[in-house]
């Protein structure tokens, strides 16, 4: 199965990298561009039973070493057969 | 043989060979190597091994006359990089290598793979790397490209570097409007090694196991290091681009501690890393080394990629890769330490008696060639050499002609300012200088130092020392002076730490050798390079050739960058390149000529490039260099600094604020000669040090007998830069009097360091 | 005895032993991060700066699941010396032996530079050489050093006296100028509420001989090894 | 109107983060994890007249400043008001 995970920082951590770009794009002229937050994306090939497993085992992975819970949220988006 | 392999591959013929970059004379000599049209495996070989990249055909015709050999060189030019004994049972290992067309396409990836290319040509000898340098020059910074490309250049330096704990304690960061369309990046390193413990890459022992270790294989640079580097950029290049290679420093780390502990166990024959062309070039120069051959099975190579063809595999340029040979038998012990690092080890081949590379795949013969007409007797180029139609115009410079300079102060800010005087502290801030703990002096100064620690953690007296050097301008004036220049800018920035230079690498980076005025200025720079090291007693003990830096037939000046290396006996006496404290007196080292040709302050204050550059007395410099050792070794001298770029005026504004944060200290200095004041204060003649003394008349004796010309001028105090000047013409009619004396510069020395500071800040602060 | 762990990556490992063993005289020696015990007789966990699994996915994540972590939380469970450095902070923090978390510099870009710090704590085990408010110059060098926590969290470590050193001016005051990385607070340095587990983002093991810059480390490297009384 | 932005290492290219990150999996026992690709996920913010000019603006600046095109794929993954 293949599977999308978002790791995305918490709302109230400073996100410089997502300023900077931000910044970036108004400097190009882009200004409609009003915030932007960085986060990472794991794109994920696993064996699991089913669905059901494979988010469970998903999540867990995600909590445990994805993603840091004490600045960072997570959530599986998509998994595929 | 070919078409034999069940894979769709092309049809050799000469068309394709053409496309390989090789031209009809080397398509007819591999027909007859081999006596029948090579497979597409084979083609790709040749093209590769024949490529200037790895086979130096343009330069090594003149490469040769280079000296090589000195008292304690224990391996020169030939191998991974050379190798010079200090004592105490230690040699260092050191190298410079180009990286600059990948970083021209992806800078952090480019620089990043460069520095970890030239960390694997001194590990795999051996030797535990201990100090990174970086040579990198850009266009102009009002170029967003630019202003980009330096800051992917340096993030991929430093994230490199950074991760696999090798401290970058130096180097040189240059701009101009010749690099617009090909910037240079030359990573240098130096490990250390026991002088008994050096590694060769040498595949000896016919029977003995050819093992593949590190990253897996994946289709990543293809033809990346050999036909970029031995092409021009143009419009087309983009579509020929291969697959970016990604450093992984990670993979590096742990490769160099498992290599490392795997010489340890005394069954390693012969080690090299996969560099350019990978599989193919460092198979073929361990055979050809040993005088033997290699049998090898692809379908036995880590591949990270599906359906790799044999043309893919024997190509691929994957990063963090290295070829062993062990004693037969006895592999089990090495394959095990690179398990316990968690990387991949296998044994992939034999070593064979009959001087042929043998590679099979998928149960067939894939390449059967002889080693040595592919790697050591590949084809050599007598290339035409013609002096450029415009040198003349280029060296002509009229000094009458050229208008004093009207206000000594604002020029010097004007110098202050420009990026390539500026503080390069924006750069080497973002690298880790202080891994591995040894750093006495870092970037900052005029050579880094560093402490030499035995592998087992207990330190020496000794240091190391080492700065990278060259001025480009001076090289397109004249080739030949512009680089015995940079050898004795290189060596002097040593000796000003106390250092004695040993020897020197280099990185020959030219446009294209095709072009008969390209191939007179490489020529004529190696003639230099040959009478510096000569002369300086400092041999050429590795170093690396680029060339084809242009882009749509416009070539980057001639850009020889030297490393010299230098040793400490005693670290704890060494001079630094600032004033520590106030009430030194302050002498100058060597003369100061009405030389203002290629200058700075003629580019940046009249606008012209022009003229000769300033004259090199080699003899001079090694008398000089002696005295600086003496002095520093006597503890005479506390600070020793090169006058370079910018002149007089601009090397003493740095001592006074280049020291800790914080720290700075003025000078009061009077300049008593006959020449203008404008080639005083900024002319660049060569041969200069300022030294800072608490004993200036015992310095001053030891000038004399030394032959080397001396003078006090000045105290270092206060926190004003004041240059003034008195005529000589008035001191012979009896000492000057108060009118007489004019005073250049008057500037606080906090408002100078400024300026410099902020030079390259500034411009990245652009918008866009 | 000091057990300097050694993670795949580790950089400063190295420095870590030569700064307690041939520079302070204590007994110290790496650990391979694969062990699943501490070597008998470690008095003290030191774990050094890097780049542990090259920090790939965040600093010092995967580090904390090596096997030799699960002895590491057992020994601070039962009040034994843990110092992090840099890298080692970062683990902590991962491994939930320290509060908060170490981000990405404010101006993004890494930084190698002398950090001043003024010492906030003076207890054993780390810092009973110093003087209260004493500033300290130890380098920094770190790409992500930006310690994180709530401004609620950082009141109540405040309170109970968890903040050890703050970045500062070199004259000890604490301004925005003289953070380097945009850590909340200045915080430069935490421990755990047991006063047993520390971290820090600069390197006392690079600040131990005039000759390299500086001997300030020796004061939180001395105190711990005034703390184990093993001093030859 | 809220954006997000998938940008990813090229499938040819090394992504040693991705490697990594499999082999810690592995190492957590989790020897279901076959393959881990790691990559950038941007949530961004911008005013655009309507959702056409808004996928425009965003691969515009994915092509100029999200991504690098040399190494890295992207893709526009949802546009909402
Ligand atoms: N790219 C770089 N990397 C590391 N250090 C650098 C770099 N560029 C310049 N430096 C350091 O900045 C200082 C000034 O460099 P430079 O102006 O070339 O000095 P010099 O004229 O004495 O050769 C040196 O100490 C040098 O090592
Ligand atoms: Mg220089």
């Amino acid at each position: 199965m293949k599977a999308l995970v978002h790791v995305t920082v918490k709302p109230d951590v400073l996100d410089p990298q997502g300023r900077a770009i931000q910044r970036g794009c108004a400097s190009l002229g882009y200004r409609g561009v009003r915030d932007v937050r960085q986060g990472k994306l794991f794109e994920i090939e696993l064996d699991a039973p089913d669905r059901a497993a494979a988010e469970r085992l998903l999540l867990e992975l995600a909590a445990k070493l994805l993603a840091n819970p004490v600045v960072e949220d997570y959530r599986v988006v998509s998994i595929e057969d | 043989m070919s078409g034999a392999t069940g894979v769709r591959e092309p049809l050799v013929d000469q068309t394709l060979a053409r496309e390989h970059g090789l031209s009809d004379e080397e398509w007819q000599r591999i027909l007859e190597i081999l006596g029948r049209t090579p497979s597409y495996s084979e083609l790709g070989i040749f093209s590769v091994m024949w490529s200037e990249h790895c086979s130096y055909k343009s330069s090594r015709v003149h490469l040769r006359n280079l000296p090589t050999r000195g008292e304690h060189v224990l391996v020169g030019p030939g191998e991974g990089a050379g190798a010079v004994a200090i004592g105490d049972g230690l040699a260092v290992i050191f190298k410079i290598e180009s990286h600059n067309h990948p970083s021209f396409i992806e800078p952090t990836q480019g620089a990043a793979t460069g520095v970890g290319g030239i960390l694997r040509d001194i590990f795999s000898m051996g030797a535990r790397p201990i100090a990174s340098l970086d040579s990198i020059r850009f266009g102009p910074l009002d170029d967003p490209k630019h202003r980009r490309l330096l800051e992917g250049v340096v993030h991929g330096i430093g994230g490199y570097g950074n991760s696999v704990g090798v401290p970058t304690v130096g180097g040189e960061t240059g701009f101009h409007e010749c690099y617009r369309g090909n910037i240079l990046v030359n990573a240098f390193n130096l490990g250390l090694a026991p002088a008994d413990g050096i590694f060769l890459g040498q595949a000896s022992g016919v029977g003995n196991p050819v093992i593949y270790a590190g990253s897996k294989t994946g289709r990543d640079g293809i033809h990346g290091a050999s036909l970029l580097a031995s092409a021009e950029f143009d419009a087309e290049s983009d579509a020929k681009r291969p697959t970016v290679q990604v450093g992984d420093p990670f993979t590096e780390k742990c490769l160099i501690e498992a290599c490392l502990e795997a010489m340890r166990t005394g069954v390693i024959v012969g080690i090299q890393d996969m560099g350019a062309a990978g599989l193919t070039c460092s198979s073929f120069e361990m055979a050809s080394r040993a005088e033997t051959g290699i049998e090898m099975d692809l379908d036995c190579v880590p591949q990270r990629a599906a359906n790799l063809s044999p043309y893919e595999l024997l190509l691929s340029e994957s990063q963090e890769r290295m070829l062993l040979v062990t004693r037969a038998g006895e592999e089990r012990q090495v394959l095990d330490i690179f398990e316990r690092w968690d990387l991949d080890a296998v044994v992939v081949g034999r070593v064979t008696g009959d001087g042929r590379m043998r590679v099979h795949w998928h149960g067939q013969t894939v390449v059967d060639i002889p080693v040595d007409p592919v790697a050591a007797n590949a084809p050599l180029y007598e290339r035409k050499q013609r002096v450029p139609a415009d040198l003349a115009a280029r060296q002509k410079l009229d000094l009458a002609s050229i208008e004093p300079e009207a206000d000594p102060q604002a020029a010097l800010a004007v110098l202050l300012d420009s990026p390539n005087l500026g503080s390069k502290a924006w750069v080497w801030r973002q690298y880790d200088s202080l891994v591995q703990g040894n750093t006495v002096i870092g970037p900052g100064g005029d050579a880094a130092l560093v402490r030499v620690k035995r592998e087992d953690g207990t330190p020496t007296r000794k240091a190391v020392a080492m700065s990278v050097d060259c001025n480009p301008r001076w090289c397109w004036l004249d080739p030949r002076a512009g680089t015995i220049a940079a050898v004795a800018e290189s060596a002097r920035n040593v000796a000003c730490t106390g250092a004695r230079p040993l020897a020197l690498t280099n990185c020959l980076n030219f446009g294209n050798p095709e072009k008969p005025e390209i191939m007179w200025e490489l020529a004529e720079s190696i003639r230099g390079l040959g009478e510096a090291a000569e002369a300086l007693g400092t041999p050429v003990i590795s170093g690396n050739v680029s060339l084809y830096n242009e882009t749509s037939g416009r070539a980057i000046f001639p850009t020889p960058t030297i490393a010299v290396v230098g040793l400490l006996d005693d670290v704890e006496r060494h001079a630094v390149s600032h004033f520590e404290v106030a009430g030194l007196a302050i002498l100058l080292l060597g003369e100061t000529r009405e030389e203002l040709g290629g200058s700075e302050w003629l580019q940046l204050r009249r606008g012209l490039e022009a003229g000769l550059p300033p004259s090199v007395d080699l003899a001079h410099e090694r008398r000089l260099q002696q005295l600086l050792a003496e002095g520093v070794a006597s503890g005479l001298v506390r600070t020793a600094h090169d006058v370079s770029n910018g002149g007089l005026a601009v090397a003493l504004a740095e001592c006074g604020f280049t020291g800790p944060a914080g720290v700075r200290i003025g000078a009061r200095v009077e300049l008593a000669d006959g020449i203008r004041p404008d080639a005083l204060l900024f002319g660049e003649s060569t041969g200069r040090v300022l030294v800072a003394t608490g004993n200036p008349d015992a310095l001053l004796e030891r000038a004399r007998a030394a032959a080397v010309p001396a003078r006090r001028i000045g105290t270092t105090g206060g926190s004003r830069l004041v240059i003034r000047h008195a005529p000589l013409t008035v001191l012979a009619s009896g000492g000057p009097a108060a009118s007489e004396v004019t005073s250049l510069i008057d500037a606080e020395v906090a408002n100078l360091e400024a300026i410099w500071a902020r030079a390259i800040p500034r411009r990245l602060e652009q918008a866009g | 005895m000091f057990a300097v762990l050694q993670f795949p990556g580790s950089n400063d490992d190295r420095d870590m032993v030569f700064a307690m063993k041939s520079v302070l005289g204590a007994d110290a020696r790496l650990v391979w991060h694969k062990d699943a015990e501490l070597p008998a007789g470690t008095q003290c966990v030191l774990l050094p700066g890097g780049f542990s699994y090259g920090d790939y996915l965040r600093c010092g994540a995967m580090a904390r699941f090596s096997p030799i972590m699960a002895a590491v939380t057992r020994f601070a469970a039962a009040g034994g010396p843990v110092l992090g450095t840099c890298n080692g902070f970062q683990v902590l923090c991962e491994a939930g032996l320290l509060p908060g978390a170490l981000l990405r510099n404010r101006d993004l870009a890494f930084v190698c530079a002398p950090a001043h710090l003024r010492v906030e704590r003076v207890a054993a085990p780390f810092t009973s050489r110093a003087t209260p408010g004493q500033v300290l110059r130890i380098p920094i060098k770190h790409g992500e050093g930006r310690y994180h926590v709530t401004p609620e969290k950082l009141a109540r470590l405040e309170a109970a006296n968890q903040v050890v050193l703050r970045y500062c001016t070199p004259a000890g005051d604490v301004t925005d100028a003289a953070n380097p990385n945009g850590s909340i607070g200045n915080v430069a340095a935490v421990c755990n509420a047991a006063g047993n587990v520390m971290g820090l983002m600069p390197h006392p093991e690079h600040a131990v001989e005039a000759l390299t810059g500086s001997t300030h480390g020796r004061v939180i490297l001395g105190s711990l090894l005034d703390f184990l009384g093993s001093r030859r």
